[in-house]
């Protein structure tokens, strides 16, 4: 199993705010790493500067070796990197299907795109349902999914998670690990970020631990899931 | 600037204070066009005592604190005297100011009486103008409609955004039921309108003998256009801001057949051939329109009041501007009368297939 | 413990030092004519672009009917010193109530509109009062107001804007202006927070237009004659881009941008054929520098580098 | 003329005027749901359109489609490059700045066309054959049929565009939420440019019928029509299509009305006046949706 | 304990979604309640309906006795309910400070000559909304960022701040719509232990919307169950916690 995803020391500002500071990670093919910290961490900002939206100042960013910061958004969703972002942001006013036709929206080869159509749906059937609905109208959990299906029609092969459970009810939090879970299962490579700790750490293989945009801990997930030092900070317990 | 007087200058200093951007930038530009003729003609010819004519120019926007505004910065710049705005409001907004500073102004276009005699008669120093006023066009064309064409009903179809246009309103509609006709409706539309049918149909349906439409040729020629495609047949009657080509290449020759425009001059007229010719050996053959005519002979009367005053005085030029006397201007032969305005006869031109046949010809009154 | 009132105070002493130089400039005639006329005219535009301000800028309600207030008062304020001969002030002060009136019964209904759409409505309305004036012949109609006495030197201008601009910061640095800026932040937060969010709109758009009403009566008693065509919606897209150029809820920077706009303009006056242009660039090329206006939302005078000159602590 | 026949024709110049307000309003209404941008240069376009148009035709005395296709087609490029010079790099700042930016391009376009080409209107040359067909006591032109037709073929197109092609949903996509639309691998620059590329495009096509209807076009010709075509727009609720050109005839219908049974000296007023009633009771235009924002 | 809040028979319709039907609530005089239940059960609608965000279509909702129907949004607050929002709806350009100074909006009583003159109970009332507005942010540590724009805080703060916000209106019913949204499993007990101490600090009652169990089940006296716009239970937590319909419909398997 090779490094999919190499992050080789970035620095991002927000204008004049230094939010990432010198951060490395790798996440190898076929893996589940997870991205905990507080609030205001830079998790997403990691998210949002590995899916190109934002430049990192300094450093560099490959997929399957090939450099990839500095490309422009678009480009590095055909490079096969895709993203759920931080509160769904699903396209409200259209309906579930055209919302998962842009997911495909790269993509030429119709089959192959129906193929994942029915994947999508295998996993998310309450979608096949409501095909024709606004996406603005359906519930938390629902729209979660969608951006979750949606990212998943562009059948990319590493696929980035930015808090997929916020907002949800438990029910739905149970149901969205286990889907997690299964698409990892399925052949695709994630990057997790999550404030439910526990649950990211159960399902993750390995995780780093990122504090005021800075990597503090990194390593086996069950072994940090274990430790004082994370319990205290980010398990409540 | 130079703070020599103006006076002992080698150069003599004009202020052309015109409408360059706005609403009425075409109008204000042809009458500039016609002042730099006039200037041009003066230099080529030496000048007026050795001293060359230099024009300042200045844009007044088409609005009135613009006006006043530009014509304290011409003041500033110590001219001797000013030509222009075009329009009446314009004109109205900087006589003010050109009184204040005892500056003479002479306005190319602006036909309403207001311009040079104020609201109690008294007549404005140092405002002169070289056309005829709304009183004698109106009056000519409401004589016209129920003399001549025996018009007894009319409708009224003018510019609301135009002083021009609503104080030949006024003069129609009193003289023409003065005669015993009777004025059906006014209608009104603005500037830069493009779509003139629904207020059309509705004159249709009013079905005068006559319909007068005091306006720019910008509008006219659509208004006509409009106006003989909606099935209007009877006689449209216009007034000076008519007389301009593009009228008869935006409505066509077969709708302006049936239409009378009382102006200033005909081109037919052998007086202003001299004038024809050359503002079009300048201007790359394009025909000179009224504004440009008139912005011609404003250069011509204050070019010659200044020889005649024999000084780059203001106040002798607004002197000698006063006591001018048979000028030849690019319209004819002209001299000043009391009010300040100039003793010129009008002309009402009939459109037949595209040509300007002379109708009639009006004596000036006084 | 005064720290406020001090800061006033240092202000319009400021101000009375500026008035004094610049009172010696014209009196000594060391100003032409032009640029006399153009100092009042900047005092004029002050005002009209920091009562805009309060509307757009502070309350965050996109108005584009600014002119049509300012027709209003200019309107008012001739018809009063020419048909019943008052003097300056009254004319002044009934100006602003008129526009003021008219602005808050007109915002009233309109201010449940919100963003283009109330910006569409306002410009709207500007245009109706424009259309109304102008074919009203008690007031001149499409000729135009005329004969109307130039009361307006450059003392009333200065002090009138002075009077003003006091009232529009002080205004705004109360809780009337906080709850202004707080609709503009977010309304519904605003009202969760007891912010009668219409009144407040009504209000600042009341003053607003009053305080254009003012402007537009000193213009009005400046050029001797007023007319329809001063007044059209290019004229509020005028005053709004002194606005936006000088910073939305920005009190100096509505001075700076009506002052350099005003300047820009006069100085424009030499190229007459080339002048729009120009101005199209210079606006242009102002807003790629400054897309935020010049201030952005705040003063100068809380920059750092003044704030050792101020004894006030203010915010 | 009865009133119902003065009522009838009056409504046939009503859909005659408004079908111009609504081909010009289709471009600002695009231009407009990408960006949420209104676009004031949009009438100035139209104007740059039917100079190009008027000049295909009197200097290259090309016939009317050719003109009609090149006007549309550099005046796309136009939109395209005005969007990339002058908006593109103010894609992050506040709206307002950008509207501020239209002005000045607005103003730009109007006098750097003026100070070429004078301030003098210039006349097309009757290229179509003028018709006017008379019914009882109607009249109706062939070019106002001919207005008409392409205002409601070209909105039918448009509206199959948006909501059917790829690019229609990209350019939802983008409008909706641009940053996300990047997500799916969309390019929204492009996506813009096209944008405003086919809403330039349009105001072309309005401004050499336009010019061929009317028969005279000036540099100052796309101020009001700018300004109407927006209210039309904002009247059917904008950034929607089908209201844009619904919100069109209303107002041309709206107008011929008022000048045919009011006066035609309010026409402006009644026409705001109108609009203004009608956003009171339905805030976001006719066809808009009330989304009140969910709290 | 007297009854603060009390809705009856309340009902709210969009089109023909029934978002709210037939809520029957009380909260009492210092109460904290938990409001739970499925994404889209209508749990925000309910707050929406209280502070006068929506109307309700049928039903009555009263504050101390007094019916609150048709009033205003402000006019509810100045009654004595203060929410925060699911998506946090701060005065975002603004500074920390000024964002607390604004929800002293309505214990301000100078006029508007007195505000422009800064004379009189001006200055007198603003050096007061000033220091207490200090006050209130050192209680959510968040003395230090006074003058830093509330955007640029981190999200837990900015929620932190919401509350402070909240609660400088005086409010007698403070709403929490997920407070802890976003947060990680040691910033929520944090979270937990500021409410506990807000309700007794500031004597009044607490009505939160949550999904974290853990927050909901530690501190809630009593809780109410929401799905599709109805009541499906109601009780304390532990009884909550092995109602089959709860762990039916909202819990799922192990609660
Ligand atoms: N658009 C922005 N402008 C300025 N600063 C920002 C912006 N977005 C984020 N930040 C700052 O960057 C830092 C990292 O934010 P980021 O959103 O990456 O945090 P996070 O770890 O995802 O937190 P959360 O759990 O709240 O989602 C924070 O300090 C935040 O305030
Ligand atoms: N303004 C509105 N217009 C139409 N439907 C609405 C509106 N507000 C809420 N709804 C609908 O009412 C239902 C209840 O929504 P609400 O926001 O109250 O749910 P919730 O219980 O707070 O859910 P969550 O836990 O996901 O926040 C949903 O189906 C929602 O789509
Ligand atoms: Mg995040
Ligand atoms: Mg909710």
């Amino acid at each position: 199993m090779g490094i999919m995803l190499k992050i080789d020391n970035i620095n991002v500002y927000y204008g004049a705010i230094h939010a990432i500071k010198g951060i490395s990670l790798e996440v190898d093919k076929g893996e589940i790493v997870t991205l905990i910290g507080a609030n205001g961490a830079g998790k997403s900002t990691t998210l949002r500067t590995i899916s190109g939206l934002l430049k990192p100042r300094t450093g560099k960013i490959s997929f399957e070796d090939k450099i990839i910061s500095g490309m422009p958004a678009h480009r590095i969703v055909e490079c096969g990197v895709s993203q759920v972002p931080e509160g769904r942001r699903i396209f409200a006013n259209m309906t579930v299907m055209e919302n998962l036709e842009l997911g495909a929206y790269i993509r030429k080869d119709k089959n192959a795109i129906q193929n994942d159509l029915k994947r999508v749906f295998k996993h998310f059937p309450r979608l096949a349902e409501r095909k024709k609905q606004e996406a603005g109208t359906l519930s938390g959990g629902e729209q979660q999914m969608l951006a979750m299906g949606r990212a998943l029609m562009s059948s990319p092969r590493l696929l980035l998670l930015d808090e997929p459970s916020m907002g949800l009810a438990p029910l739905l939090i149970k149901e969205i690990f286990a889907i997690i879970k299964d698409i990892n299962e399925a052949g695709t490579t994630i990057l997790l970020v999550e404030q439910n700790a526990n649950m990211a750490l159960s399902i993750a293989n390995r995780a780093y631990v990122l504090e005021t945009g800075k990597i503090t801990l990194s390593g086996d997930a069950k072994e940090l899931a274990a430790s004082e030092e994370v319990r205290k900070a980010y398990l409540g317990g | 600037g130079d703070q020599k007087s103006a006076a002992d200058s080698d150069t003599i200093k004009i202020g052309a204070n015109f409408e360059l951007t706005g609403n009425a930038a075409n109008y204000g530009s042809s009458a500039l066009d016609g002042l730099r003729l006039a200037v041009k003609e003066a230099n080529d010819a030496g000048g007026i005592d050795g001293k060359k004519l230099e024009l300042d120019e200045v844009d007044c926007k088409s609005e009135a604190s613009e006006a006043a505004n530009a014509t304290t910065k011409l003041v500033t710049d110590k001219v001797v005297a000013i030509v222009g705005p075009a329009t009446t409001g314009d004109v109205l907004a900087a006589s003010p100011i050109v009184t204040d500073s005892k500056i003479p102004l002479i306005a190319p276009a602006a036909t309403s009486s207001k311009v040079t005699v104020d609201d109690n008669g008294k007549v404005q120093p140092f405002i002169f103008r070289s056309c005829f006023i709304d009183p004698q066009q109106g009056e000519v064309m409401a004589t016209f409609a129920s003399k001549t064409l025996h018009a007894k009903t009319a409708v009224i179809y003018a510019d609301s955004s135009t002083d021009y246009s609503k104080s030949l309103s006024k003069v129609f509609k009193e003289k023409f039921e003065a005669d015993g006709g009777q004025v059906l409706d006014e209608e009104a539309f603005v500037q830069k309108d493009q779509d003139f049918k629904t207020t059309l149909t509705k004159i249709k349906a009013a079905n005068p003998d006559v319909v007068f439409i005091p306006a720019y040729y910008e509008e006219v020629g659509k208004i006509v256009k409009q106006a003989r495609e909606m099935g209007i047949t009877v006689p449209l009657l216009g007034t000076d801001g008519w007389d301009d080509s593009k009228v008869i290449d935006i409505a066509g020759k077969d709708a302006l057949n049936n239409t009378f425009y009382s102006t200033h001059y005909s081109d037919q007229d052998k007086d202003v051939q001299g004038f024809i010719k050359l503002f079009k050996q300048e201007n790359d053959g394009k025909d000179p329109n009224v504004f440009a005519a008139l912005g011609y002979d404003a250069g011509k009367m204050l070019i010659e009041a200044i020889k005649q005053a024999k000084s780059a005085d203001p106040q002798k030029i607004r002197d000698a501007l006063e006591n001018l006397k048979d000028v030849q201007v690019g319209t004819g032969i002209i001299s000043m009368n009391k009010d300040h305005n100039p003793i010129k006869s009008a002309v009402i031109i009939e459109l037949k297939d595209g040509n300007k046949v002379m109708k009639e010809k009006i004596a000036p009154e006084n | 413990m005064n720290a406020l009132r001090k800061a006033d105070l240092k202000a319009i002493i400021i101000s009375l030092v500026v008035f004094v130089v610049l009172q010696a400039l014209l009196s000594t005639n060391s100003l032409d004519a032009f640029w006399q006329l153009n100092i009042i005219l900047i005092c004029i535009n002050i005002i009209l672009s920091v009562s805009l301000n309060l509307i757009n800028g502070y309350t965050g309600q996109f108005s584009l009917g600014h002119a049509g207030f300012m027709a209003i008062g200019a309107y008012t304020g001739a018809v009063l010193s020419v048909n019943f001969h008052m003097p300056f002030i009254v004319s002044l002060i009934t100006s602003f109530v008129t526009a003021a009136i008219i602005g808050g019964l007109i915002g009233l209904p309109t201010m449940r509109l919100s963003g283009d759409y109330l910006a569409i409505a306002t410009l709207g309305l500007g245009e109706i009062i424009r259309i109304v004036i102008m074919n009203v012949n008690y007031v001149g109609g499409a000729a135009g107001f005329m004969g109307i006495p130039r009361h307006t030197n450059f003392a009333w201008a200065f002090f009138v804007m002075l009077f003003v601009l006091f009232f529009i910061k002080n205004y705004v640095n109360s809780s009337y202006g906080r709850a202004c800026v707080a609709i503009r932040e977010n309304e519904i937060a605003a009202e969760a927070m007891g912010v009668n969010t219409t009144k407040y709109k009504v209000l600042a758009f009341t003053i607003g237009a009053g305080f254009a009403g003012v402007a537009g009566c000193l213009f009005a008693h400046t050029f001797y004659i007023i007319h329809p065509s001063s007044f059209t919606f290019l004229a509020s897209f005028n005053y709004l881009i002194m606005v936006v150029m000088g910073g939305m809820g920005s009190i100096t920077g509505s001075i700076a941008g009506a002052f350099i706009l005003t300047t820009v303009s006069a100085l424009l006056s030499n190229w007459p054929e080339l002048r729009m242009s120009i101005y199209a660039l210079i606006l242009i090329a102002l807003m790629f520098y400054r897309p935020q206006g010049l201030f952005g939302n705040i003063e100068i005078t809380s920059l750092p580098v003044l704030k050792r000159f101020k004894g006030g602590k203010q915010k | 003329m009865g009133i119902m026949d003065q009522f009838l024709q009056q409504l046939i110049n009503g859909i005659s005027l408004g079908s111009i307000y609504a081909l010009i309003a289709l471009g600002y209404t695009m231009v407009y749901g990408i960006i949420k941008l209104i676009n004031f240069a949009h009438g100035d376009i139209y104007m740059v359109g039917a100079y190009i148009g008027f000049f295909c035709i009197t200097i290259l005395h090309w016939p009317v489609l050719p003109a009609l296709v090149a006007s549309m087609i550099l005046t796309g490029i136009l939109g395209m490059l005005v969007e990339r010079f002058a908006y593109r790099p103010l894609r992050s700042a506040p709206r307002i700045s950008v509207l501020i930016t239209a002005i000045g391009v607005s103003f730009f376009l109007e006098y750097t066309m003026m100070y070429f080409v004078t301030p003098q209107p210039r006349t097309f040359p009757s290229v179509l054959e003028d018709a006017a067909y008379h019914f009882g006591p109607f009249v109706v032109n062939n070019q106002q049929i001919m207005i008409f037709a392409i205002t409601i073929i070209l909105m039918a197109i448009l509206t199959y565009i948006v909501q059917y092609t790829k690019v229609g949903k990209a350019m939802r996509a983008v409008s909706f939420d641009t940053e996300t639309a990047q997500l799916m691998g969309i390019n929204a620059n492009r996506i813009i440019s096209v944008t405003f590329g086919i809403g330039s495009a349009l105001a072309a096509a309005a401004g050499v019928l336009v010019g061929i209807y009317y028969n005279s076009i000036d540099p100052l010709m796309g101020i009001m029509p700018g300004l109407k075509a927006f209210v039309a727009a904002v009247l059917g609720g904008i950034g929607i299509l089908p209201g844009a050109a619904a919100g069109g005839i209303i107002l041309g219908i709206i107008e011929a009305l008022v000048s045919g049974f009011i006066s035609s000296t309010f026409r402006d007023a009644a026409a705001f006046a109108i609009l203004i009633l009608v956003l009171l009771f339905k805030p976001s235009g006719l066809l808009g949706k009330n989304t009140n924002e969910k709290v | 304990m007297s009854v603060l809040l009390e809705a009856k028979n309340v009902s709210k319709m969009f089109g023909g979604l029934k978002a709210v039907s037939n809520f029957n609530m009380t909260i009492d005089k210092g109460e904290l309640v938990g409001l739970i239940g499925p994404n889209g059960a209508g749990k925000t609608t309910a707050f929406n309906l209280f502070t006068g965000v929506y109307q309700p279509t049928t039903g009555i909702i009263s504050l101390d006795g007094q019916s609150l129907a048709g009033m205003k949004p402000s006019q509810i607050t100045q009654r004595g309910i203060a929410r925060t929002f699911q998506n946090i709806r701060l005065f975002s350009e603004l500074t920390v400070l000024d964002n607390v100074k604004i929800a002293y909006h309505t214990h301000l009583n100078y006029n508007l000559i007195e505000a422009v003159l800064r004379v009189g109970r001006y200055m007198k009332q603003e050096r007061e909304i000033e220091d207490n507005g200090r006050e209130l942010l050192k209680i959510f540590k968040l003395e230090d960022k006074a003058g830093e724009i509330a955007k640029n805080l981190p999200y837990g703060a900015q929620r932190r701040l919401e509350i402070a916000r909240a609660l400088a209106t005086r409010p007698q019913l403070l709403l929490l719509d997920e407070p802890a949204a976003g947060m990680n499993p040691q910033e929520t007990k944090e979270l937990m232990d500021m409410i506990r101490w807000i309700r007794k600090d500031f004597a009044l009652s607490i009505l939160l919307i949550e999904h974290d169990m853990s927050l909901v089940m530690g501190i809630c006296e009593r809780i109410y169950v929401l799905e599709y716009g109805s009541i499906i239970a109601q009780g304390i937590p532990d009884e909550i916690k092995k109602n089959p319909e709860v762990i039916r419909a909202y819990l799922g398997g192990e609660a």
